[in-house]
């Protein structure tokens, strides 16, 4: 943990700056998450403490010295490196010593990349994954900005203590009839216009 | 001895369910049908009963396996001499009360009579099932089964006096079982070799021993507790709460089946589970005598402050359930034939008893016992068997009850517990005190005047009524006579 | 074909749910049969799947999606379907439950969320869709999606009904949320550390590199549980259920209740035993130390505020509760009887409470409330409803031979003998409290005794119910089959309990789990 | 609640903390995560096994393309889940709302109806670049469909959501959604049909005159457009919902 060249806060500030950060992040989401009582504020809590976890993936990524994943043109398999590599290679060459792709006439066989190739691209599994939670995030975002619309259209407010009041008031106000959406919106309606 | 593969155990578990089906079929509205199918289910039950003792009188055992509850343990029906004793009375008694019900509920019109005659039948399914019971985890089953399909019987007025009675009822049976016995079985079947021993009451007598002895001890007492049917102190109140029920229901099941069942289940226990050696070298096993003969005294002490005659009946029920306990834990083999003799001889007193009671609270209306002056010369039929009933239950020559008292004592003896037999004389004084004073109070004293004039139109109660409680008035007598069968059946015969 | 039933599983109800959308507008009265049919047809598979399994000799299947197979392809690279005896029984009760839930559904649906057929079939096969993949996948990261799947289709259903189920879901939102984050977190350490994301395959490398010690791993095991134990509202984290489920429209918490605290818990299950193995989630951490402890504070609490409860639905949501913790209790006290249990308490804990919810549903139905002052004489009016009302709550309680009897029996069996006595207490005073509840229950229904004590009529004969209290007035066949074919599911799981526990008893019995019983 | 919030930020904090000191060195080669089987596969046999030059997009749409289903399926649930949570049925639809106060009843703005005019075909075209292009570059269904979702709200924010609605109305949109998940998972379903697993493009080579790479090369393409038809009018749908509080007129 305490590195020959540096304390425990040149280990976490300089190298792991990003896990600071998303740590950080974290927190302030969480915090938000529980704390406010603003529903939308909740939601926007929500998001950044999916956004940090998202900045962890891609933190996990990172692999020195290595360019995004998509194969530059020599490794492409559709590439111009075909037809270049196609003319000064002798086509009875031994297949796995050469560095790419090998071609021949028509249709070129695709070859997998060396170890020292494959050094060159960065991880792209945590990429991937972070597509997903990022549509996941979205997706929950817009069902609980649903959510959130659903409560203010019946109780007139998006403060939580407020919500809980009235429901509060509205258990005891009405006797325990099924709850019929449209008595709780006749509530909810006395109860903006007493607002106004 | 001889193991015969057979089906008859578990036709008399079935039958009531079949009559159940035709009992709801039959319904409100076709009463004679639904009584009628309830007696006959009754009478094939008992018939299938009674054809199986001279199997097991020549040494035998029936045995049918109906089904693997768990790997090792099967739910496995075995009739044997003590199970087919119970199985016996309870499903003759069955006959009567069938009977008895049919003058009790439509003397009084009561509602709700198909529930109530569904809910009684399988009532003695459940008790088929504990009776013919091959181990311990199917005795739970059908002892749990029970309590259940008892609850709607016991609150069957539906209201508050039974929402009482019926909660005190259901939380002692449901918390002793679940609390004490639950966990006692669990503890057995899974310590004894990883559940390879199945508790079987034949195979497994004494495995037990496996426990350190400090063990035992605590098994021995959540296995009596937790059995609370069968009314040991300080687990009795359900007992008398209980008859807020309709009396056919206190006389069958709270007289004959639910109470036999909990001794039952305390006498398998002590004698198939523990067995007599093992339980004799038991240090703690003292404790259970006294506890047993607690319960014998201070109940009826009890029963003589009562002055509701069912409630009085109840009292006297926990002491005679006393003695049946009381001959399991002398741990003799005379102790405990005359604990299974006392189940036949006070199912038949005690039947009788409120049998009477229910007749007379059909004709008149009196539940009380300082209600009755005069009563005798009404209704003769009644209070008659209720002498008789009385007399059989304080024990005397020539009624069933003296027999079981005798080898009760006899059992004490041959423990060396003398103060025992003391105990069971000054109970039997105690048991003449509260009984005899009301035949005394029926007969020997006369109505007020202002008594005579509601009374005027008093008479006997229904025929239904009136021959079934003559007829176990009889058997009390019967049983003393013939109870060669019984003896030998309790393994006490030549 | 038979090969790729698995692909059946969540393939017909994906294409049913298609099909639904497409449906809701115009002919909405369609969508009710098509997801009865697309979730039979996923029973079928699964049906087929789960005889494959007991067939197959290692008794697991693997089916690789996308055709990226073992032989030509490191594990890991596609997403993999295990189907293991544990996965596939858990996913037959999921499906089964669906199916009788689909078929309870039509009435309430069309009456407590008018013309919204379309989207709320729609939701419901996803959601049966999500279940039922949790089971299967392989994959630790296909798991989270799936999640997500669950409880967003999850969100939907509970807030379609009333203002204060939407206001109940948004706490659910938030925990959710929570719960799902902190398990993909979970996920990013262990594949920071192990470089793939696949079960088994993690498994391989926390073993050959013994990662036991690493921090991160041991944080990992603590966000994932965590994240778990707020997915299945384990007794502090409960905060959003009871509402979330008791406002619910009626068909959503029939599906809802059983089934998604169940799904988690098998989770929490597979996560130990399967992606961090017996030795470290067992060994290396304090949970076993810990957790009992904490279960029996979530029993305790859980039924205690069960029996604080006046109306049906939020006191069944409590028990829900209590009973996740008799389940994870049994996880964590880490003995093999108390794994069984708590593996055929998850079969039978969603039987039973889909029993009676079923009921509930129907009495909140015909009376239009679900408090306790709506029961009085129920029993004279739906004898048959009652009845399978009943075989539920005996179930919870624990009474032979319902199958919460011999779960229950596992459990405590397993608390025996690890020598968890807190936890064997802790649920007998859980049972007594069950006792208490659904004897009031059947008291309240059975008797005619107003909640005030006062008496309805004068003892015998007549009770002097108003007409309409005592009419014979069944609920339609559509709500009653389910019902009682639902309570019969609990006897009959109760009645071959022995073969049910044969199959967990086989998935379980390579893990060398302490059994106990050697003293 | 603000005390309960800080424990669980303190005690998450901690956590977190811990764990970070175990972590693999900042951007290590040699750490599990990038050295593993699993990556080195997806690195030096993509080529090989699809012949898609973007490894993400060959990760997201075949190797893990049962993943990005249910990740569609998911985008589906929300637009499915926000309609039948907002939207007004029965009675309550009928009902006219009452204006708000801070409604303004103005005629569109002239220069940003004009530039959006302009501009939303541009930002079409490229959306469909995006989407197509996805195989050697960044961009994919996800990507080119929230481009796409995103002209259709621009058009609504600039005149209103009828307008919009007038070119992709919500329930078009949700079938339209369907329409997508369908195209993802029946591509699956046929090469299960044809003998493979589900989502084996591989086996499409059976029906289509191509290789096996090639057969998952196209298919991807094929999978990717069924994402695009989902995120676009789900995207869409979201926001006329919200923007119109279910009422589905006028919006914002």
């Amino acid at each position: 943990m305490f590195g020959e060249d540096g304390g425990l806060l040149r280990e976490l500030l300089v190298e792991r700056f990003n896990y600071c950060i998303y740590v950080v992040l974290l927190l302030i989401g969480l915090y938000a998450m529980i704390a406010k009582n603003n529903l939308i504020k909740k939601l926007i809590g929500m998001s950044i403490f999916q956004t940090a976890i998202i900045l962890f993936y891609v933190s996990l990524g990172v692999k020195e010295g290595a360019s995004i994943p998509i194969y530059k043109p020599e490794h492409d398999p559709h590439g111009h490196h075909a037809e270049d590599h196609a003319d000064h290679k002798p086509k009875d060459a031994n297949a796995s010593s050469s560095a790419s792709a090998d071609a021949h006439d028509d249709h070129h066989e695709v070859q997998a990349l060396t170890d020292e190739q494959t050094r060159q691209y960065a991880n792209p599994l945590p990429h991937v994954l972070m597509l997903t939670a990022i549509v996941v995030g979205v997706a929950t975002l817009g069902v609980a900005l649903a959510v959130v619309q659903r409560i203010y259209r019946a109780y007139g407010t998006i403060e939580e203590d407020e919500v809980m009041k009235a429901i509060m008031e509205e258990s005891q106000g009405i006797p325990s009839t099924k709850g019929s959406p449209k008595s709780k919106k006749g509530a909810s309606k006395k109860r903006k216009a007493k607002k106004a | 001895m001889e193991v015969i593969q057979d089906t008859r155990p578990l036709i008399a578990l079935l039958a009531p369910f079949v009559g159940v089906v035709g009992i709801v079929w039959a319904g409100e509205k076709r009463a004679n049908l639904r009584e009628t199918i309830t007696l006959l289910t009754g009478i094939f039950q008992a018939s299938v009963v009674l054809s199986m003792i001279p199997l097991v009188l020549a040494d035998n055992v029936i045995e049918f396996h109906v089904w693997q509850i768990f790997t090792n343990v099967p739910l496995l029906l075995r009739v044997d001499g003590f199970g087919i004793t119970f199985a016996a009375v309870a499903s003759v008694l069955w006959i009567a009360t069938s009977l008895y019900s049919i003058g009790y509920m439509r003397g009084l019109h009561e509602h709700a009579q198909t529930r109530f005659y569904t809910f009684f039948a399988i009532s003695m399914s459940a008790t088929m099932g504990v009776a013919f019971s091959a181990n311990l985890l199917t005795i739970y089953f059908f002892y749990e089964m029970l309590s259940v399909s008892t609850f709607p019987l016991v609150t069957h007025m539906q209201n508050k006096e039974a929402r009482t009675g019926g909660r005190t009822y259901l939380s002692y049976l449901l918390f002793t079982s679940l609390c004490l016995l639950l966990p006692a079985l669990s503890w057995c079947y899974v310590w004894l070799d990883g559940g390879a021993v199945t508790m079987d009451f034949l195979a497994d007598t004494g495995k037990i021993s496996f426990f350190s002895s400090h063990t035992q001890l605590v098994l021995l007492l959540l296995f009596t507790f937790g059995f609370a049917k069968a009314g040991l102190m300080p687990v009795h109140s359900w007992l008398p709460n209980a008859m807020v029920a309709p009396t056919p229901v206190s006389a069958l099941l709270h007289a004959v089946a639910v109470v036999k069942v909990g001794v039952f289940c305390v006498i398998r226990v002590y004698s198939d589970v523990f067995g007599i050696d093992l339980l004799r070298g038991l240090d703690g096993e003292r404790i259970m005598i006294w506890i047993a003969c607690a319960t014998i005294l201070i109940s009826s002490l009890i029963a003589l402050s009562q002055d509701n005659l069912k409630r009085r009946l109840a009292f006297s029920t926990i002491g005679q359930l006393g003695y049946v306990v009381l001959g399991a834990t002398l741990a003799t083999k005379q102790g405990m034939g005359g604990a299974v003799l006392h189940i036949a001889m006070h199912a038949c007193g005690k039947i009788t008893l409120f049998f009477c009671a229910g007749a007379i609270f059909v004709a008149s209306g009196k539940k009380y016992v300082s209600q009755l002056r005069g009563l005798g010369r009404k209704m003769p039929f009644t209070m008659g068997a209720f002498l008789i009933g009385s007399l059989s239950v304080i024990g005397l020559p020539p009624l069933g009850g003296f027999i079981s008292k005798w080898y009760l004592a006899l059992g004490a003896l041959d423990g060396g517990y003398f103060w025992v037999v003391v105990v069971l004389l000054v109970s039997s004084m105690l048991n003449v005190f509260y009984l005899l004073p009301v035949a005394v109070t029926a007969f020997f004293r006369d109505r007020d005047e202002e008594e005579d004039e509601d009374g005027k139109g008093m008479k006997e109660a229904p025929w239904q009524c009136v021959i079934p409680l003559t007829c176990t008035a009889l058997g009390c007598f019967g049983l003393f006579f013939f109870s060669d069968v019984l003896l030998q059946l309790a393994g006490l015969g030549h | 074909m038979s090969e790729n039933s698995i692909a059946l599983i969540f393939a017909c109800p994906l294409f049913g749910a298609v099909l639904c959308t497409f449906l809701g507008g115009a002919k909405r009265a369609l969508c009710h049969p098509v997801a009865v049919v697309s979730l039979g047809g996923a029973l079928w598979g699964g049906i087929e799947t789960l005889r494959r399994v007991v067939a197959s000799e290692s008794h697991e299947i693997s089916y690789l999606l996308g055709g990226w197979t073992l032989d030509s392809y490191p594990r890991g690279v596609g997403i993999e379907f295990r189907a293991d005896l544990l996965g596939t029984l858990i996913m037959l009760v999921v499906i089964g439950v669906a199916f009788l839930v689909a078929l309870y559904s039509k009435l309430t649906v069309s009456e407590e969320t008018p013309e919204k057929e379309g989207p709320f079939y729609t939701l419901f096969l996803l959601q049966v869709t999500g279940l039922a993949g949790i089971c299967l996948t392989g994959d630790a990261f296909n798991l989270y999606v799936l999640i997500e799947v669950a409880a967003l289709t999850g969100y939907g259903l509970i807030a379609m009904g009333s203002a204060r189920a939407a206001a109940a879901t948004f706490n659910y939102v938030i925990l959710g949320t929570i719960g799902a984050s902190f398990y993909l977190l979970g996920v990013g350490y262990l594949y920071m550390k192990t470089g793939t994301l696949n079960m088994v395959g993690i498994q391989e490398v926390i073993v050959q590199q013994d990662l036991a010690d690493s921090a991160t791993m041991q944080v990992a095991f603590v966000f994932i549980g965590l994240g778990i134990l707020i997915k299945m509202a384990f007794f502090p984290f409960h905060a959003w259920l009871p509402n979330a489920y008791s406002h619910a429209p009626t068909s959503t918490s029939c599906l809802l209740a059983p089934l998604v605290t169940k799904v988690m818990i098998y989770v929490m299950i597979r996560m130990t035993l399967t992606v961090f193995g017996v030795d470290f989630s067992f060994e290396e951490t304090l949970w076993t130390k810990l957790l009992p402890w904490l279960v029996v504070v979530a029993i305790v609490c859980a039924a205690t505020m069960a029996l604080a409860q006046r109306d049906l639905k939020k006191m069944l949501t409590y028990l829900i509760v209590a009973e996740v913790g008799y389940m994870v209790g049994g996880v964590w006290i880490y003995n093999y009887y108390g794994l069984v249990g708590s593996i055929f308490h998850v079969i039978s804990d969603a039987c039973m409470t889909l029993c009676l919810f079923l009921g509930a549903g129907i009495i909140l139905r015909k009376v239009g409330t679900s408090h306790f002052d709506g029961l009085k004489g129920l029993f004279r009016r739906m004898p048959l409803t009652m009845t399978g009302f009943f075989v539920g709550g005996f179930s919870i309680i624990g009474l032979p031979p319902t199958c919460g009897f011999f779960s229950k029996w596992y459990l405590i069996t397993g608390g025996m003998l690890a020598e968890r006595w807190e936890y064997v207490v802790a649920l007998l005073f859980s049972t007594m409290v069950m006792v208490v509840l659904f004897f009031r229950l059947i008291e309240r229904i059975h008797l005619a005794v107003k909640e005030s004590g006062e008496e309805f009529g004068h003892g015998h004969g007549d009770l002097d119910l108003p007409e309409n209290e005592t009419r014979f007035d069944e609920a339609p066949l559509s709500m009653l089959i389910p019902l009682l074919l639902s309570a019969a599911v609990v006897l009959l799981i109760g009645i071959y309990n022995q073969d049910v526990v044969n199959l967990v008893e086989s998935f379980l019995e390579p893990l060398n789990l302490p059994k106990g019983t050697d003293r | 609640m603000r005390k309960l919030a800080v424990a669980v930020v303190v005690l998450t904090g901690g956590l977190l903390l811990y764990a970070a000191t175990d972590f693999a060195a900042w951007g290590d080669p040699e750490s599990p995560a990038s050295d593993s089987d699993v990556s080195k596969h997806f690195i030096a046999e993509t080529g090989v096994d699809t012949e898609v030059p973007n490894m993400v997009t060959a990760v997201l749409a075949d190797y893990r393309g049962f993943d990005t289903m249910f990740e569609t399926v998911v985008i589906f649930i929300a637009g499915i889940a926000i309609l039948a949570i907002l939207k007004l049925t029965g009675k309550d639809a009928t009902k006219t709302p009452g204006k708000r106060k801070d409604e303004v009843d103005d005629a569109p703005d002239l220069i940003v109806t004009h530039t959006v005019r302009l501009l939303v075909p541009i930002i079409q075209l490229f959306a469909f670049y995006v989407l197509a292009h996805g195989h050697v570059s960044p961009g994919g269904g996800f990507q080119g469909g929230v481009i796409m979702g995103a002209s259709f709200i621009l058009v609504a924010l600039a005149w209103d959501l009828p307008r919009a609605m007038d070119r992709l109305s919500v329930d078009r949109a949700i079938l339209l959604a369907g329409v997508g998940i369908l195209i993802y998972a029946g591509i699956g379903l046929l090469a299960m049909f044809l003998g493979g697993e589900f989502l084996d493009y591989a086996e499409l080579s059976t029906i289509f005159p191509v290789s096996r790479e090639m057969a998952r090369y196209h298919a991807m393409l094929g999978v990717e457009i069924g994402v695009a038809f989902t995120v676009t009018t789900v995207m869409f749908a979201i926001y006329a919902s919200l923007s119109s509080k279910g009422r589905l007129e006028g919006g914002l």
